[in-house]
């Protein structure tokens, strides 16, 4: 698959953006302006990035919570995401949630419900609407490691396959969920081979590598828009800060943490640009202010928004309210 | 105008719409060439075919799951559960995304699922349940639950247009033994509105479901004596039609709350709370819940009828507060 | 593994203790004396006798509902089940049950709760017991291929795979669940292929043949009571009957059912056991005769006995019930 | 006597138990060497090792069902939730299996699941929720909510000896934020037993769990007006204590119910109808619900705030009732 110098100047940016848009909500969380906790993709976003942007634009994307990456290559603006992570009327969920927890149908994307890998049925719902409704759209879902345990990530994996449904499972494979590292959670070597169980192709692929996820990712759609069904795609990664802001992660050797610091996903990139002359090294610093420049726009007008008033605590609870008797 | 059971009213419903609107599809184990455990979607698969009467693996979670992905791409798939019992599988799937999904992020979510519950009929503890208590806490399902066929399938069709999820309780008791004229054209139950099921002056029994009957046969007998009960059928048990409950309260001022569930935290304890609350100083006497006791639902007949509240328990019940 | 000429005339006696128990239920049923609705493991007899005859006595079974051989085999008697099928005060459950939801400790049989898969889980947790105990006990678990599709036998595999747990893991693969084939419920070829996804070991098996499946069951018991870790082991079978005595089963072809006629388990251990010397017919005769003169006793019990007071229903809903006050 | 917070209570509990029965053993995710989201478990690991410590995979259907098996064979397994929210995923084998095997077939089932839940701690919708509404219609669970670290102590003591299952609801924002004296021999709150925590005369507020000290605060300033309030902290849920209900209702005559639970369907519900049903002529006014309301616990500060029932909620509500 020949991929275009602008998309892999694209896949750049994102990175670049996703990686400095969370890094300043991690500031702003230690600053307490942010509420709650956080969760980054820091040193994976290689994976949200590369797969959402193998998606078409009518195409569906299921995240999970390290995936921040999808909103923004799907096009929500660094202002509504900032505005969301401060409990502004302006965010993506106009304060009713936090953190990844947001969704937005008109940019294809599915919210976030934190119990893990319930997004996998979700995401096979879609996929079987677009088969019964005979649209060449697809749907890529994602989850941990440690979601994979999960049940409903075995029916929507099963699901799927017998149903030939257009959907790409991704799994960010980051080692450990939360503390407990993968061999605690599965007895097999690669997480790709949990699809052995449902006669599902998959794949494994190096998760800080963009240009890779992107490439299996985009080839795993288009088998599934063509009807081929679904794929599962295992992308190894590592988690480089703890779970959460919360967490010191000292359950992780510091040699695992130095050997994939190399491997950072945006090194990589840069590096592969340079090397191969896609880009000069002030093209992507410029790519990279371009980024910089967002973010410090969206968190000015994040701090500028207003907060949501009180009462919409009691509207939205349905689409279809019944009316007052 | 024509005759139909409580059952052929739910197919009627699922028929109708599926030719009206294409994007009403039926998923659920056995449903296709079978026609489910009830054979409620039996003919349904010939007409429609494999895509649109699904049969899935067994996986509650997952093809509920499915459902509430399907929905949120523009479909209005009705789940049918084999047993209302099995809905404990698809627990999360439905109060963590199905009933938060519009709130958190502004997406309906409309899918119905057909809940085959009650007792009577001899399931016990598994295929037996009502299981309206397990949604009954939980802000943005709504439940409704027709103890009619004209209800069965009015309510039926209001919950496929709905945009919330709706979980839709048919009792397996009422499939074959009852049934209604239905009008020959389209028409709908609105969801959220009860309806006095008989007119009273008396005492009100508010009730819903198969103790509908229970409590119309109660009323029939109570009538011998002198004692007029107007009986509420609520249809629609989330959100609750106060209206109603308050109206008859205020014209009978003593009140019976009937139904199956198990007392301790059921539908009955909400709407008593509601009265106390809203109505306090109408009230003529305390506000007695006929239910089932406390237990899962035994198999053994002798004790399956104990357990099931008895238009006998309704008349002690309405008795006493006669003579309050 | 050598197998005792005992231990076969046993196995051949709770076959047939097995069918003509479920034989006679179903008549009572047809006679309106059973109510609620009957399942029975017409032709599948095998599977259950075969793995719970692998067991000792101080294992544990967490049966399905086509497994009634299991409470025969381990030492439950035919008059507390009619009793239990009749809903009388003498049953298994005393009423409060029906059909095969009936469990008793005290044979080291738990409940089977009809949520299929659910015993799944169920089963490692007294494994785990066991394990943290270090006593060297082992568990049996069933379930059919239909609940292999469940969340729980996802959860229950793995962690079993995981903590190398003293459990085997019995699939009743019966072509069937309900009205759907095997082929509309997974997208492989042996349900023995889910064990990979648990880098678990796992056997397929012909589910008619008794003696391979003790066999099979023992070995596995063996491993896992030596501390090697669970196995799954599919035993392949058909269902004869439709799913319940509602169901006529149209769905099913005459000639799949015509060609696993042939492979009927009673005739496959009878033919076995007479080819190969191990009894006489007159022999055999004589086991079967004792079977149904044991299902003539306890249907004589049955009948005769009590129901249960109803107010039965109100207790027994805590083990430590709260003093009313 | 030592003070400690409500969490080293629970911890306490936890290791004290375990020491003083082998049977007893604690799962769930990330528990083990890092000592559970929360730290409640902490040093736990070292002390007991990994398997009566035992991390499990992401799965709390399996982990679930694995401590009702375990218990089936004599153990006495503690789960823990990583959030109470997470206990939708393991519904079906609390609901069908643990609080049915001793009705189904007499096998006690003594499993103890901890639950981190409630909000105000700026959680939204998956990380605040009141759970003890999937529960509280289902016959053989026992739930229990300390409001202080004395009972969070006595109480899980009691759990883990009781013989059936209990879900044991841990207040995350209490965790760290209130502190008791506590006895250093052993001892257990029993089960089923409210408790008095502030006596008064004019009007009783029946609560649990963190709201007990937004009655508190509440009581405090009414007092200041001249007003007496009785506060009760039911400590168990299900199944209520009656009997401490129906007296101080017999006492004070007017009666505020208070949780953070979403209103409809929520406990309120069910002591009111008790009142209702057995206390109707000692009644002074209506019986007033202050709940949360019915939505998902949303994010925002701002909204939370109107979301968690606040101490002038309490004092209007009394006021309102005073008046009556
Ligand atoms: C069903 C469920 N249980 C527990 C949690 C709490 N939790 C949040 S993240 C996490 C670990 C997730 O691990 P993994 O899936 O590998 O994702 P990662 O954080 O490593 O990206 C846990 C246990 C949850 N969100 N959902
Ligand atoms: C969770 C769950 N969903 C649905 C059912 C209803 N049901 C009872 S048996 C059955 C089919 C079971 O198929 P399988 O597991 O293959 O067992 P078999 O009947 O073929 O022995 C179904 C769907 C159930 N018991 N449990
Ligand atoms: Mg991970
Ligand atoms: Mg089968």
């Amino acid at each position: 698959m020949e991929i275009k110098r602008e998309d892999l100047l694209n896949l750049y940016y994102y990175l670049k953006f996703t990686r400095r848009l969370e890094d300043r909500i991690t500031s702003l969380y230690h600053q307490g302006k942010i509420l709650g906790g956080v969760w980054t993709s820091n040193g994976m976003e290689a994976i949200s990035v590369g797969y959402s942007y193998a998606l078409e634009k009518n195409d569906i994307a299921a995240p999970y919570f390290r995936d921040i990456g999808v909103f923004l290559v799907r096009g929500i603006t660094a202002k509504r995401i900032m505005a969301h992570y401060l409990g502004k009327k302006t965010g993506v969920s106009g304060g009713r949630e936090g953190n990844v927890h947001m969704g937005d149908l008109n940019f294809g994307i599915f919210g976030f419900p934190s119990h893990l890998a319930d997004n996998y049925p979700v995401g096979t719902g879609a996929a079987l609407a677009f088969k019964i409704r005979g649209e060449k759209r697809v749907v890529a879902a994602c989850t941990g490691d440690g979601g994979t345990s999960r049940g409903d990530f075995h029916e929507a994996m099963n699901f799927a396959a017998v149903r030939k449904l257009p959907i790409v499972f991704i799994c960010n494979n980051n080692q450990y969920a939360y503390s407990t590292p993968v061999r605690f959670q599965m007895a097999i070597r690669n997480v790709a081979e949990r699809a052995l169980a449902y006669g599902m192709n998959s794949k494994t692929v190096d998760g800080n590598n963009v240009v890779e996820v992107y490439k299996t990712a985009r080839e795993a759609c288009e088998i599934a828009r063509n009807g081929g069904g679904p794929t599962f795609i295992e992308c190894k990664t590592m988690r480089m800060h703890g779970h959460s802001e919360h967490d010191s992660a000292k359950y992780v050797p510091k040699e695992l943490l130095e050997e994939w610091k190399k491997k950072d996903p945006i090194l990589t990139m840069e590096k592969y640009l340079l090397e191969n002359s896609f880009a000069k090294k002030d093209e992507l610093d410029g790519i990279d202010l371009r980024a910089k420049k967002e973010i410090e726009d969206a968190e000015k007008f994040a701090e500028e928004s207003p907060y949501p008033d009180p009462g919409e605590c009691f509207k939205g609870v349905y689409a279809t309210p019944i009316e007052a008797t | 105008m024509k005759e139909i059971t409580y059952l052929e009213a739910i197919k009627e419903a699922l028929d109708e719409e599926m030719t009206r609107d294409p994007s009403v599809f039926v998923l659920g184990e056995d449903v296709g060439a079978y026609g489910g455990a009830f054979r409620v979607t039996e003919g349904l698969y010939e007409k429609y075919g494999d895509w649109r009467i699904l049969d899935t693996p067994l996986s509650e979670s997952g093809f509920t799951g499915a459902a509430i992905g399907a929905a949120l791409v523009g479909m209005r798939p009705v789940v049918e559960m084999q047993f209302a019992d099995f809905i404990s599988c698809a627990f999360d799937q439905l109060v963590n995304v199905a009933a938060k999904n519009h709130y958190r992020w502004g997406a309906p979510t409309p899918i119905v699922v057909r809940a085959p519950y009650g007792g009577n009929i001899h399931g016990g503890p598994y295929h037996s349940q009502n299981i309206e208590g397990f949604f009954f806490n939980v802000p943005g399902i709504k439940i409704v639950a027709p103890a009619t066929a004209y209800d069965a399938k009015g309510l039926l069709k209001a919950a496929i247009r709905d945009n919330d999820p709706v979980i839709y309780c048919e009792h397996k008791y009422l499939y074959r033994r009852i049934k209604d004229t239905i009008p020959e054209e389209d028409y709908i139950v609105p969801i959220g509105k009860a309806r006095i099921a008989l007119e009273g002056s008396d005492v009100s029994v508010i009730t819903y479901g198969a103790m509908v009957h229970t409590a119309i046969e109660a009323a029939r007998s109570l009538k011998d004596n002198g004692i007029s009960c107007e009986i509420v059928d609520l249809r629609t048990i989330l959100p609750l039609d106060k209206k109603t409950i308050i109206d008859t309260v205020k014209k009978t001022n003593k009140v019976v709350i009937l139904h199956e569930q198990t007392k301790t935290g059921g539908v009955g304890a909400e709407v008593s709370a509601l009265i106390s609350e809203y109505c306090f100083d109408y009230l003529d006497g305390p506000i007695i819940r006929v239910a089932a006791p406390d237990t899962p639902v035994p198999f053994s007949a002798q004790m399956e009828e104990v357990f099931i509240p008895q238009a006998k328990d309704v008349i002690a019940a309405v008795e006493k507060l006669m003579r309050y």
